[in-house]
């Protein structure tokens, strides 16, 4: 929380120094209105619901989640969020938070991962992925990003990740890079972290999930890039597909060393 | 006994083989990443309402501007050239519309999105303000983009009708209509070009842009 | 407990909302016990007060609104209301603009603070007010301008 | 069944802050969904707080209270491992009661 606070206050630092004088006030107002929604985070309700989801025998097998490796060994949630995507041995893939969630469950519990990752978001299954991403992000609350980079497969993710981000297409020509390539920038009112490079505690990769305010909903970093790849105009990318892996891995290993304030709340 | 030892010893070894080769193999080229990167847009998206798989089959200016380097000059040259050589110019010579709704437009960030109905360009907005300071009044606005505020004012058109003042008015529709005739890499949409605003709309910003009476020159 | 005058003027208020909007207000549906539903369909402060069987309401320092000046998203704004003086029944929040000028109504105890804090939904940008409602019968209120903005890339 | 809240109650001096988050979706009745059709409403219509199980304050909320709603309000004279109860109930008649203890 108090990573947060420090982040929003920059942030409209950053602001009122790029904008000067008239839009200060708008930058102050701003920041004011973040703080004020600060002290009731409605993401806690989707954590609680996500750890009583990972404990709570379910699926064919009812079984719980409880024995799924998210990369620290079976069943260690503290600090596992900081380190996706990354390689798992056993399925020979480089996978971000929401494909390993569906690797166990279809392993662990008996679902079907392919259905849960064709069920649009907020219903069902994708409901409950949101409650178990806020979950286990939470657990690594303050910890600090720290992707593992050793294995060729999560450095060739890395530079597959890097081109996905600078690729432009779509009736627009957006490319990531066209909002987030740059520091000191905003579309409307909202900072536009540079997801070339660390952009500091809290800002960017390091702030989600997060519940947003617009929604009213839990939203995981699928999520959030399904929603920017529609903003881009472009097709629709699977949910957990290589391209959204590939760019967790880029903006993830970018951000090494900024404090995890997930879940938080945005807009 | 024996037998099974074996087979486990066999199994060990091939593991150990398939985890060296993983951990050896050199990283591809970046020639060869390239074409991954390729294959993997390919594969990880899929059509969805409206916005179809050829969205991200990309011309030459989008593969040009498609990296952290920009091209070369030469490169954005051609570029630039065959944008503005792509400009289609008002049919009736008329350049100006209404700057009322041209904030509509300014205002407006909808269209072309999978969630839209449709491609055409009625139904979508400008998105101006995303990017850029348009009027005074509104104060959401982006820092993307250069403040527009004041454009035709600084640029000393009185009265867009005036011949004086053709040059710019040109300027502005051309910039509306394909961005890239002057910056190859620009990250403004080709609003014309690519269909996403119809001539009638293109006239309602010049009229933002440059009539007189318009908040953007107050 | 709902009680007679309360029943009678959320009759008249039907009435007034079913000649004006021809249409099936929407206290019709299932409401919960002692629920002000009349008071929930008013448009103007004059209507909320009428609805609540109060008398006109006078501005007042002692009473104070809190939120933002400017809101990044009309879905969830910050708002509280609290006052300093003693023999409160009851804090409103309202939203000039909104559909329907109450948000919400928190009818008090000794046992609490005269400070209540939630947050609303504001489809534009709009007056917001305070309201203290006395035990001796004054109603005394607050405001402050929360502007709304347009956020995000508005797709 | 409607998901728990989230019930904080911490001492501050001599009185207890008590800040409650709901899972409800608060829908206004005033929205269509893609298809057109609107989307009825369903919003929390009254909300009663209980200090070890005195009545202390009830609310009645309008549909225009946000999604998920917050609720802060300031207990007199509680202490330490007092007991706070809130219950909601909405226009459809659904309810929910959680509790917490002041830290």
């Amino acid at each position: 929380m108090k990573a947060w606070k420090a982040a929003s206050l920059l942030g409209a630092l950053a602001i009122a120094g790029a904008v000067g004088a008239q839009s200060k006030s708008t930058a102050d107002g701003i920041a004011e209105y973040r703080k004020m929604l600060e002290d009731g985070n409605p993401a806690e309700l989707f954590e609680a619901k996500g750890e009583n989801l990972w404990k709570t025998q379910r699926g064919p097998k009812n079984a719980s989640l409880e024995q799924c490796d998210l990369g620290k060994g079976p069943g260690v949630v503290k600090g596992a969020w900081v380190e996706l995507p990354r390689y798992f041995a056993d399925t020979k893939r480089v996978q971000d938070l929401e494909s390993r969630l569906l690797t166990c469950m279809e392993t662990l519990q008996g679902l079907n991962a392919a259905e849960i990752a064709k069920t649009p978001f907020g219903r069902g299954e994708q409901a409950n992925m949101e409650a178990l991403a806020a979950y286990v992000s939470a657990a690594s609350n303050g910890m600090r990003m720290n992707l593992p980079q050793a294995h060729r497969d999560e450095q060739v993710m890395y530079e597959l990740g890097k081109r996905a981000f600078f690729f432009r297409g779509g009736p627009m020509d957006f490319s990531c890079a066209s909002c987030h390539g740059e520091s000191g920038k905003r579309v409307r009112l909202q900072d536009l972290p540079d997801l070339t490079k660390n952009p500091g505690d809290g800002i960017g990769f390091a702030a989600w999930p997060a519940y947003r305010v617009s929604s009213g909903e839990l939203w995981s970093m699928q999520r959030r890039l399904n929603d920017c790849y529609r903003q881009q105009r472009f097709p629709y990318p699977g949910y957990a597909s290589d391209v959204t892996v590939a760019l967790g891995v880029y903006m993830g290993v970018n951000a090494k060393g900024a404090q995890s304030i997930a879940p938080a709340i945005k807009r | 006994m024996n037998h099974k030892i074996t087979l486990t010893a066999a199994a060990l070894v091939a593991t150990l083989v398939v985890a060296g080769c993983a951990a050896l193999q050199p990283m591809p080229s970046s020639q060869e990443l390239d074409a991954q990167a390729a294959a993997m847009m390919k594969a990880s998206f899929r059509e969805q309402g409206i916005a179809t798989m050829d969205r991200i089959e990309q011309d030459l200016g989008q593969k040009a501007c498609s990296s952290d380097k920009a091209p070369s000059a030469k490169v954005a040259a051609q570029i630039e050239e065959a944008a503005l050589a792509s400009v289609k110019w008002p049919a009736d010579g008329k350049y100006l519309g209404d700057w009322k709704e041209g904030e509509k437009l300014a205002q407006n960030g909808r269209g072309m999105t999978w969630t839209d109905k449709s491609t055409d360009p009625k139904g979508n907005g400008g998105s101006c303000y995303n990017c850029h300071q348009v009027g005074k009044a509104e104060l959401s606005y982006g820092t993307i983009g250069p403040s527009l505020y004041n454009f035709g004012k600084l640029r000393g058109v009185a009265d867009p009708a005036d011949p004086k003042s053709a040059e710019v008015v040109k300027y502005t529709w051309a910039k509306l209509w394909n961005s890239k005739a002057y910056a190859a890499c620009s990250n403004m949409p080709r609003f014309g070009h690519a269909g996403l605003l119809n001539e009638e709309q293109i006239r309602h910003l010049v009229a933002l842009l440059l009539d007189p009476k318009s908040p953007v020159n107050q | 407990m709902k009680t007679r005058r309360e029943m009678l003027q959320h009759g008249a208020a039907v009435a007034t909302l079913l000649m004006g909007a021809g249409l099936l207000p929407a206290t019709a549906r299932a409401q919960a016990t002692g629920y002000k539903a009349a008071a929930f369909e008013t448009k103007s402060m004059a209507e909320l007060m009428k609805a609540l069987g109060a008398g006109a309401p006078t501005e007042s320092k002692d009473v104070t609104i809190t939120g933002p000046d400017i809101a990044e998203n009309g879905a969830v704004v910050p708002l509280g209301a609290a006052t300093t003086l003693a023999g409160v029944k009851s804090l409103l929040i309202l939203v000039e603009k909104n559909p329907s000028i109450m948000t919400s109504m928190f009818e008090l105890t000794d046992a609490v603070e005269a400070a209540v804090n939630t947050r609303v939904k504001m489809g534009q940008s709009s007056n917001v007010y305070a309201v203290a409602m006395m035990n001796d019968g004054r109603v005394l209120y607050a405001q402050k301008e929360v502007k709304v903005t347009l956020g995000g890339c508005g797709g | 069944m409607a998901d728990p809240m989230k019930i904080r109650a911490q001492m501050a001096g001599d009185k207890a802050t008590v800040r409650v988050l709901m899972a409800h979706e608060m829908e206004t009745g005033q929205r269509k969904d893609s298809a057109g059709k609107a989307i009825p409403a369903w919003y929390i219509q009254t909300v009663s707080a209980k200090h070890n199980d005195k009545p202390v304050m009830s609310a009645q909320w309008g549909p225009a209270v946000a999604k998920n709603p917050f609720l802060q309000f300031n207990l007199k004279g509680a202490k330490a491992g007092d007991k706070v109860s809130i219950t909601w109930v909405d226009n459809k008649g659904d309810t929910r009661t959680d509790e917490a203890v002041v830290s």
